[in-house]
């Protein structure tokens, strides 16, 4: 315990996690900083190929393990039960309509991929290995809680209007954005491995980390923003949820992990992806599957609340589960 | 000049049903608007603002200039898309040039 | 298709006011707007563009859609904050849908 | 409050031509206008979008509230801009506050 | 042949060309992911800047040869002549309007300065030296095509009112965005040398690749969408011109480069910037000057097939065809 | 005075400064090359962060000195006081109004942090050392000037409704998005020290130079379109002042400097800010505050004459006379 949390301070004291604290006060504080929206999606866009390109070359590497397909399906059966779980201790908890806890428990099942890639660099720090295909897992988990969240809201009793579910909305799910650049990201580096890793690294592997600060001072602010003007939509039902959840994911990701066999870098990622929570698919999806859902909740509990949990305690907590029980 | 009347319609929608309403459009042979920013904004669900966000969020306004005997079908297309969802439609009086353009 | 009358009211307002003026809009009990970029443009302080611009410059155009009973309430609000500054506003009529969202 | 009667003309033009136009406009006398970005449209020569784009491309909302008697002034320079071109000049009636900005 | 096709091969499997097609793979598989519009002009200008500034240390560095003048006139002669070439072509191989097929052939006439920098990039990392002053040449080539446009559109019977040219229109092509800064960023380095270069080789050499990478990417995406709503406009005739013309040009360009007297790499360059298709000045130009052409017949020409082509097999081929005949 | 020449010469001919020409030229000439909005702005976050970071490390690593508390006050009398003097100085040698005098006063007491980003650069590439607080003072004078300008305003009659001045205005001031970024990274910077340097060099120091650069490249347009339509404002009396005011300010920086006790770089550093004028957070600040002034004198003074004096004449021979003067 005491490990852990030197462990927790280490990480807390790194210009990753102080700089969404910057964001975090300047919003709260009211400052007028704020970083134009397209750097925050360029930013998005370069994080998702660097990374999804280099667990590409760690494959090229290390060739395709056993684990592969075990690992994705058990990501994705994550991603369709995280949802029920998280919909159970909400009505549990809270006072949200089914429609909002339908909303949140899709957040809650897809994944947040910049506390994926937060976790990565915590665990290249520290010298941990992990397998590279982690991130075609991450992008796996993107989807399946959607439709989790969708068959619980049309079961609770949706009106009629109050769920829209059609092939085209499948397909934008599908082909989201970020699901097809880091597919597509770790597909061109599994292809060109380290030749064409030789070729890029000094883009995206020398800037990663200042880039990542930066975009978590960005995240900071918009967590702020969002903290500041929800305040009422929080009640302490809401907030324990965002702290009891990840750790609940976490525990399903790990049980996962040690099923499969990963190593315990990978363990640590599963366990961060079943922990974490969406925030740039799943209110796209949300907007169009289920209109009357109060989008505010959803953010404001998966950015203000879960983000920076994992961001602090989070991580360091399942690197440190991870090791303990699986070793290097 | 010659002007002449028509309508202009201002539907403020939010930005992942944009593609599905444009499509409405077309589909009932609205072949002309135009699609303008909008930055942020507030109402009943609260304030929001565009600033630092990744996804596809927030709210674009869709600008149409229309004869006004097109003015029903267009309502009717692009009612059909907003109607469950947040989102607002405007109708004003214009003239125009060049109304063969329409 | 059913609509309603209502006022359509756009204000040019500088950046660096925004949040006075829907702050202040808010405090009128005036919950619906809409902020939308301006680019540049011109007038008796000259022209001026935002490219390459960092600070909060220039200026943002703000939409508010409301009942027309509410109108002179929005324009006391709007103009307390407006009146030392430059800045334009305009009213024109138009109808909606669904008023019961005004 | 105190409003008059203006003209707001709303000018959908390409981006190459925008200070074709704005100058035309100044040529004219017409000293006070707002420049406002689009995304994206539709129109007879298909749909297009702004997105990933990186010349001088799409269209650009040119906005100007003006006098009535200064209408015709206007509309002349503008069509004489406009004309070769795709795009669209739409005029509507509104009222405006501090008319002795105009 | 069968090293050619080897050495497209490799030139295929880079990370540029595979994000090309990833993106236009996700425009044409109606994905959202897009780049949004102010990231990619700051990445042209990035490239435009780096690659001018690197041309010109690289004339302060072997001085200037001899053959810059000739290469520049030879450079816009072929700018010049081109599209008398292009016009005749599309006026006999498809059914396009005099006004359209001038249009599209102003664009073959001038260059693809996104195509040029790769090329560069191809012939650096084989190691094969050309000329820093080809960007000079570069920038000289853009603006030429789009004189013996207008006089094609005016000659061929150009209502009163289809073709637009004043001394304002002049005046934009020459000082466009994109020649001030290829040409002031030339100087800059020309100027400052080697000692410059040290001062920022950080940022215009280490991470140029992956820079380009995600502006490949970008244009995939925007040539996809251009493919996608434009295939009604391109016949098979259209399509054919498209593949012919960068072969024809480069023909041309190698002739000129052989004249002269250019190295390998010179005349590899020389040849790319023949065959390549602008798609950033010449399509303001033409919407100012032919306003009645049809602006999706030529960007999608340029963009969605021979830029592809020269970038996948176009650039290899030049460049062994060049080593071949003039060797190292 | 040779010597100084030729340093100001060799200053000249930085990329930097030649990107700063560049801008200037493309503007001048009416060309339309232009940087996104959001690209300048997130340049701009990029180079407070990475300048901020910086001067925290350097603290980190050095302790802290002495004299900081001293630094801070004496940057804080300078943005006080420098106002009243530039206001005098105005209104003896230009007909501007008190209100327009104010204005512009204001933007002079202020600081460029562009201008001190320069200087840094500078500094380093000649291997003159300087205070890590440096930074913590550039953010200390950014307001004080803005009270001192509202209080002239105030006191020279302006009418009612000329001077808008209340606590939302102070709280905007105090925590505007630049002095918070440059305080946050700075605390950050001081935090991490040379760990979390370690980490994030690649992005914060590499490249650095290379951003200035297009950074530069952009002021220099902006600043080339406002002398271009500012042209009827700028009388030669308010040109003068544009270069006087500089050099006043850098005097009154030395003799602060002289009496504190700085090092040389810190000495040039305190010059740069004194001699530098704000040009992104006091003219928002004075559109709410003197919405009367025209904001278009202020900006073309700051940016047009001062900010190109500062960064070709000022900084070599600030940096000049800080070495004679108190060596190395
Ligand atoms: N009356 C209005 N006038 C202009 N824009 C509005 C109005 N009402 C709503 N909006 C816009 O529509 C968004 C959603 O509205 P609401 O559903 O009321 O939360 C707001 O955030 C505004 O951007
Ligand atoms: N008549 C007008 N129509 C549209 N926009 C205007 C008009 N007058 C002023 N503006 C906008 O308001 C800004 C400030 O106007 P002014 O105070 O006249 O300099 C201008 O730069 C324009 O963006
Ligand atoms: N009726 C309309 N309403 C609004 N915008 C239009 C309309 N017609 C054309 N536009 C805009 O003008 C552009 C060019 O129109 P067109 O010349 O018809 O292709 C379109 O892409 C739209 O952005
Ligand atoms: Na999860
Ligand atoms: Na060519
Ligand atoms: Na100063």
């Amino acid at each position: 315990m005491g490990e852990l949390l030197s462990l927790a301070g280490q990480n807390l004291l790194t210009p990753m996690i102080l700089s969404f604290a910057l964001g975090l006060f300047a919003a709260i504080a009211r400052s007028e900083l704020s970083v134009p929206e397209a750097a925050a999606k360029m930013m998005s866009i370069y994080l998702l190929f660097a990374i999804g390109f280099k667990g590409g070359v760690a494959v090229a590497g290390h060739g395709l393990d056993e684990h592969l397909i075990a690992a994705m399906l058990g990501g994705i059966a994550l991603s369709f039960l995280i949802p029920l779980l998280a919909f159970g201790l909400l009505r549990a908890m809270t006072r949200l309509s089914p429609l909002d806890a339908a909303a949140v428990a899709a957040h809650y099942g897809s994944i947040s991929i910049v506390t994926f890639v937060t976790a990565s660099t915590v665990l290249s720090a520290q010298g941990i290995a992990s397998e590279g295909y982690m991130v075609a897992v991450a992008a796996a988990m993107e989807a399946p809680a959607i439709v989790s969240a969708i068959w619980l809201a049309a079961r609770s009793g949706g009106r009629t209007g109050q769920v829209q579910m059609d092939a085209r909305l499948w397909h934008e799910i599908l082909l989201n954005g970020s699901i097809v650049l880091l597919v597509g990201a770790f597909l061109i580096g599994a292809v060109t491995g380290e030749a064409g890793l030789a070729r890029i690294d000094a883009f995206v592997v020398a800037p990663f980390q200042g880039v990542l600060c930066l975009f978590l001072l960005d995240m900071g602010i918009v967590a702020g923003r969002g903290l500041r003007t929800a305040r009422k939509v929080i009640s302490l039902g809401v907030l324990s949820f965002g702290i009891m959840m990840p750790i609940l994911g976490a525990t399903l990701g790990l049980g996962v992990a040690l099923l499969i066999g990963l190593s315990a870098g990978g363990a640590a990622l599963m366990m961060t992806l079943a922990a974490s929570a969406s925030y740039i698919a799943v209110p796209a999806a949300m907007r169009v599957a289920l209109p009357a859902a109060n989008p505010s909740i959803s953010l404001t509990l998966a950015l203000g609340i879960t983000f920076p949990f994992n961001l602090t305690f989070g991580i360091p907590a399942y690197t440190a589960v991870a090791q303990a029980l699986i070793g290097e | 000049m010659q002007t002449h009347s028509a309508k202009r319609v201002e539907i403020l929608i939010e930005a992942p049903l944009e593609l599905r309403l444009t499509d409405a459009l077309e589909a009932a042979g609205i072949k002309g608007f135009s699609v303008l920013p909008v930055l942020g904004g507030a109402g009943r669900s609260g304030r929001w603002s565009r600033e630092g966000q990744v996804g596809r969020t927030g709210m674009v306004a869709i600008i149409c200039v229309i004869r006004p005997e097109r003015l029903d079908t267009l309502l009717e297309a692009a009612f059909a898309v907003v109607k469950p969802h947040i989102g607002m439609v405007s109708i004003g009086d214009v003239q125009v040039l060049r109304a063969e353009r329409f």
